[in-house]
């Protein structure tokens, strides 16, 4: 059986590279095979190598506090690159400033994103999370 | 390695270049922002009171802080100072201007004056312009530095200078490796020479702009040696351009007398190396981070973090601490938050303002004897590496790997050297990818590690690595299996 | 001095009017009591817990707390040891119990219920009961200590151990001091010889309670020695009754190095003395309190209080830490700031767990000499005043000032200590009053005053105790002139 | 001139004796004479003093937060005793637990009280207030 792809990366103009090292060591020691484009990375790199791979969903981590401008438009432009069925999760610190979990997962569900996780996310609930919902999407 | 200041037309030729990159540049008028910086009152300039700071023992307060707007800026800037009793104050720039991406810090401004707040993480000086830095640096009583994260900060240093900073931080290695991706070191390097000669030729021209290297990097598990390396070379290359108020930094490493020991060695280290340089006719200061790396989210935790930093500023007597919120773990803070950062150190700091703890020990001085060594291996490298040319020097190590910063962005970094904390929580290296260190040297450090291996019942491995980088924001120093 | 046990047939005879002092005496029945305490699990032993504290080189965290009425009261243990990780529990007496008012304290409750918040500073325990404390000790997962202010704990003693709490504060000294005003100072030892012996009896019978001396007295400016020598005659009061776990505090005094040397010598000392009194079958524990003066207002700065206090405990090792709330200020803590201050507490702890920090230099070594000859001049004086009789010693070295405590509002106290901080915060000595100190230790504290005064061109007077009284409030350690 | 008299105390079952030592220290170098009661006052211990002194005041401490409980019928009592033109002041940690001054201030002034001070009061300005407050009161 061929490993699962999932493509990781921290979007923007953002630098924070900690937990993007920590990201790509658990998901691969999960058993998926993990694309890292690493920090800085735009919106049509992910979908570049979302494509490349045939890759099950995209991790998108914004730390700094732009990831509301960052990720705007994400889910349109996977949609035009025919990328219609693939998972968008994204994590970390999504807006500026301390805000209830609530309102930043309402505002990035609206953007398009499958699942919305805040800083302080349990990595091994969210490899569950991920497995089903791949299963869910009819994807292996 | 020789040291040499950049020629002046070269530096004017460049100028022009530079403030063409965004529409702001063509504001700036090199005699009028002097005349601008002589008007500037005393008490206000940066690099004299880290000097009095110095002189007067003192530790100086400061936050981090930057927003959108110019008004509510000014607002955030006020209240620290008011509320906060912060004795220096920062503009905290966003991280488009950092990238220089001034059309996307311009939708950053639209978007946050639609929204009603900051939707920018720091405050766009460039895209603010002389006259907007102006109205920040004027509506303040306390001196002000600009607090960056920037490879090419030339343009952002022509404004915010003319614009009324009498600080700025920042360097060639230290504002490139840690917060970038593709910035060739060279370059960034060279962007830096730039910035260093226009704060020599201020200088020159009697107005002391205070600079400083920015000294944690990447915040996390950096072992004081490869901070210390970079501070003292980044140091160089200031002095080399006429820069005479410097100000060298370390980021809290969480056991304390590691940290005491980093704090002066730092200094004495840095003071020596100068000297053997040839450098006399400056001002070395000392500041001090609290802890850089990830926070814990509850706000009672935060505090405790905090106020342990400032236990450590003060035994070490630094002239400056850098101040943390409680809100660090969760999202740039509000002004109240940032002012409470401010008010728990100040207390820690003024409680102990008048008792000397713990200055010196036989684990301090073991530790001040590894460091020191440790640089010496570092340094000795660069200089055999450089043929001369120190910005030659630090490329080629970081190439080779004798250079290298834990956890960092840059594909310029090798990124091999791997550090973790021992049985003490002393943060130790567990590999050290290329670095020049002697087998002495190793061997300390791999003992140490295999104490806690032993005392753990588990091998020194990535986990152990994983665990001591999340220890601090789940309430522990050492990352221990459950 | 001779130490002799009671008699049990004066125990019962005085038990027998004990009980009658208020209704739910008649429910308390020593041989349940017993059965009952055998039932409790051992890890909610107070006295196991410190014992295995100390053994694993631990330092557990205690708030303190208390409310009027049973079901809030248990709401807000729960959040402490859950929310707050609290590892010891209290139940924190109101002060109408402690002076024996039941009356008054039923008003309390009452009023408490009509208004739906509690209107008294604590649980009042006798009013509820032997049924209601057991409420209370079942409902939780922790070893629980009744902590409270009581000259007259004789009842209090018999409901809350029938109750199922395993830990008992307090003491004939401390306990009416600096807490009452006209009760006559023999009556409350001998009042405490008969809890000491109550204490005694379980043990006797297997069932071991931990016993704690309130060591920070006023909690204000208080020289380490003074509290030193209460704790020990104390601690020697209650082995003598059978007395087996006995923990000593001390209080916050603010300088680092001379809280450090106030720790180990507490320990030291007691050790010694217990041990030249003959006793040898007792298990000696350290507890320490954070900053039990004025706290203040503003929370963040009462966090750095608290976690500076926190820091002490750990470079210590003490077993035991007693929490203060961001709320001190201000007034009893609602159950998220008491939590607050354990979470700050507790990361403070753990972040220094595995560090050995300024265990020990020449600053600890020369204030641990002053606290060690201190205590002899005093506990030489009280041997000499006793006659053989402690009890007498005591009250003949009160009587005669030859035992005095700064501040404390009892009549049988002369008052007439005036302590001060010297230049660098230590707390020393302006007026001795009638305190048997050498001339040579005398010297030692005012040379250390004038160095202050000097430095603040003023003469040591009460206005010096004032400011320093009021220091730490307004964030500063000394309370120097503006 | 006679100084003017007040009578200063800590009311109730309440131990706290630092502040009380303070406030006599300062009253008394102010230029008033002080008859301190301490700590563990009663209403009629401040009542039978104020009545043997001719006081112009009484200053009522309440730390420990039982203030409410035994401030209560204060007034009524001097009234009863005959000083129904004395001057009420009570200060300190008047209720349990934190609490917004302004509701502090209600309840006490509710209860008969003149003046009501928390804790951070500067006493400075308390003494400025008494002055005038006594003088007002038609007293010296
Ligand atoms: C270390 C650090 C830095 C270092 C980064 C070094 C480096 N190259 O990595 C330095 C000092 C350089 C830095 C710089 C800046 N930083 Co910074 N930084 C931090 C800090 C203290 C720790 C980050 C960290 O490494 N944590 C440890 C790792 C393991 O955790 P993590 O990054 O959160 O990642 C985990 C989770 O978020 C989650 N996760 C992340 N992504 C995803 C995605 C998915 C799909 C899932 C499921 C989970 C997930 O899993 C990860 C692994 O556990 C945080 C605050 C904090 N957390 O305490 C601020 C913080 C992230 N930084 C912040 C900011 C603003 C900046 C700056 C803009 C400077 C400034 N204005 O203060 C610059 C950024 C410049 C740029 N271009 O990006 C803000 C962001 C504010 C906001 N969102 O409101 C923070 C929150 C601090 C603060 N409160 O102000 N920073
Ligand atoms: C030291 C102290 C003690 C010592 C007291 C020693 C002694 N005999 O004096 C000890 C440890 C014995 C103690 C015991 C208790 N304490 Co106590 N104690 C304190 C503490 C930490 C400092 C008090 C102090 O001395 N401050 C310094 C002096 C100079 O200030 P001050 O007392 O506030 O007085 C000034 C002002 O209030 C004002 N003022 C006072 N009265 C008046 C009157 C007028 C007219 C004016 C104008 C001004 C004024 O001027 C004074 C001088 O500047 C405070 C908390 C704090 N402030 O940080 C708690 C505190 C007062 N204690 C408190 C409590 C509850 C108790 C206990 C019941 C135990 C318990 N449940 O925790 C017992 C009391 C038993 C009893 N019978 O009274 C609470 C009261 C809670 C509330 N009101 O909601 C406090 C606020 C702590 C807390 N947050 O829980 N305490």
């Amino acid at each position: 059986m061929n490993p699962t792809h999932l493509v990781l990366g921290v979007i923007g103009a953002d630098c924070h590279s900690v937990g993007n090292k920590i990201l790509d060591a658990y998901f691969t020691e999960a058993g998926f095979h993990v694309t890292n484009l690493g920090v800085m990375v735009s919106q049509d790199e992910f979908i570049d190598a979302a494509v490349e791979t045939d890759a099950a969903a995209i991790l998108v981590s914004s730390l700094y506090g732009h990831g509301e401008i960052d990720c705007e438009g994400l889910r349109a432009k996977c949609v035009e690159r025919g990328l219609d069925r693939i998972l968008l999760y994204v994590g970390g610190n999504l807006v500026v400033g301390k805000t209830p979990y609530a309102e930043v997962e309402k505002k990035f569900l609206d953007m398009g994103f499958n699942r919305v996780f805040g800083p302080q996310v349990d990595l091994a609930e969210v490899v569950e999370l991920l497995r089903s919902d791949i299963a869910a999407a009819g994807r292996k | 390695m020789r040291f040499e200041q950049m020629a002046w037309k070269d530096f004017l030729a460049q100028r022009l270049e530079v403030l063409k990159t965004w529409p702001t540049g063509k504001d700036v008028d090199l005699d009028e922002g002097l005349r601008y910086q002589r008007g500037i009152p005393e008490p206000k300039n940066f690099a004299r009171a880290m000097n009095k700071a110095k002189s007067g023992r003192k530790t100086l307060i400061q936050p981090r802080a930057g927003v959108a707007l110019i008004d509510d800026h000014i607002r955030l800037l006020r209240h620290l100072e008011t509320e906060g009793t912060a004795d220096l104050l920062p503009t905290t720039i966003d991280a488009y201007t950092r990238q220089n991406r001034y059309a996307e810090a311009a939708v950053g401004i639209e978007k946050s004056t639609a929204a009603g707040h900051s939707l920018l993480n720091g405050f766009p000086a460039v895209n603010h312009g002389v006259s907007g830095c102006r109205r920040v640096t004027e509506a303040v009583t306390k001196p002000i530095q600009v607090r960056h994260g920037t490879p090419d900060a030339r343009l952002l240093a022509e404004i915010s200078l003319a614009g009324g900073f009498t600080s700025y931080e920042g360097g060639g290695i230290s504002y490139n490796i840690p917060y970038a991706k593709k910035v060739d070191l060279g370059d960034s390097l060279r962007a830096w020479r730039y910035v260093d000669r226009l704060v020599g030729y201020y200088e020159e021209n009697g107005i002391s702009i205070n600079r400083e290297p920015f000294g944690p990097l990447t915040g996390t598990l950096l072992p004081p040696f490869i901070g210390h390396v970079v501070a003292i070379l980044e140091g160089l290359l200031a002095l080399e351009q006429g820069v005479k108020s410097i100000t060298l930094g370390y980021g809290q490493g969480g056991n304390v007398l590691q940290d005491l020991a980093a704090l002066t060695s730092l200094r004495e280290l840095a003071g020596e190396y100068f000297a053997k340089a040839g450098f006399s006719d400056f001002d070395l200061t000392i500041v001090f981070h609290q802890w850089m790396g990830g926070f814990p989210e509850d706000e009672a935790k935060a505090f405790a973090v905090i106020s342990l930093g400032a236990f450590v500023a003060a035994a070490a007597e630094v002239e400056k601490i850098i101040v943390k919120s409680p809100h660090e773990a969760m999202g740039i803070p509000t002004k109240e938050a940032n002012a409470s950062g401010l008010k728990a150190t100040r207390q820690v700091l003024s409680m102990l303002t008048d008792q000397k703890i713990c200055a010196d020990n036989d684990i301090i001085r073991r530790e001040k004897e590894l460091i020191r060594n440790e640089v010496r291996c570092l340094m000795e490298a660069v200089e055999n590496a450089a043929g001369g040319d120190p910005i030659q020097g630090i490329c080629r190590a970081f190439a080779g790997g004798l250079l290298d910063i834990p956890f960092a962005p840059s594909i310029y970094n090798r990124g091999r050297v791997l550090p973790a904390r021992d049985n003490e929580g002393f943060i130790r290296l567990f590999s050290k990818g290329n670095l020049p260190l002697t087998d002495d040297i190793m061997s300390f450090h791999k003992d140490r590690l295999a104490e806690r291996a032993k005392a753990e019942s588990r091998p020194v491995t990535f986990q152990m690595v994983t665990d001591d980088i999340y220890a601090i924001s789940k309430s522990k120093l050492i990352g221990r299996p459950k």
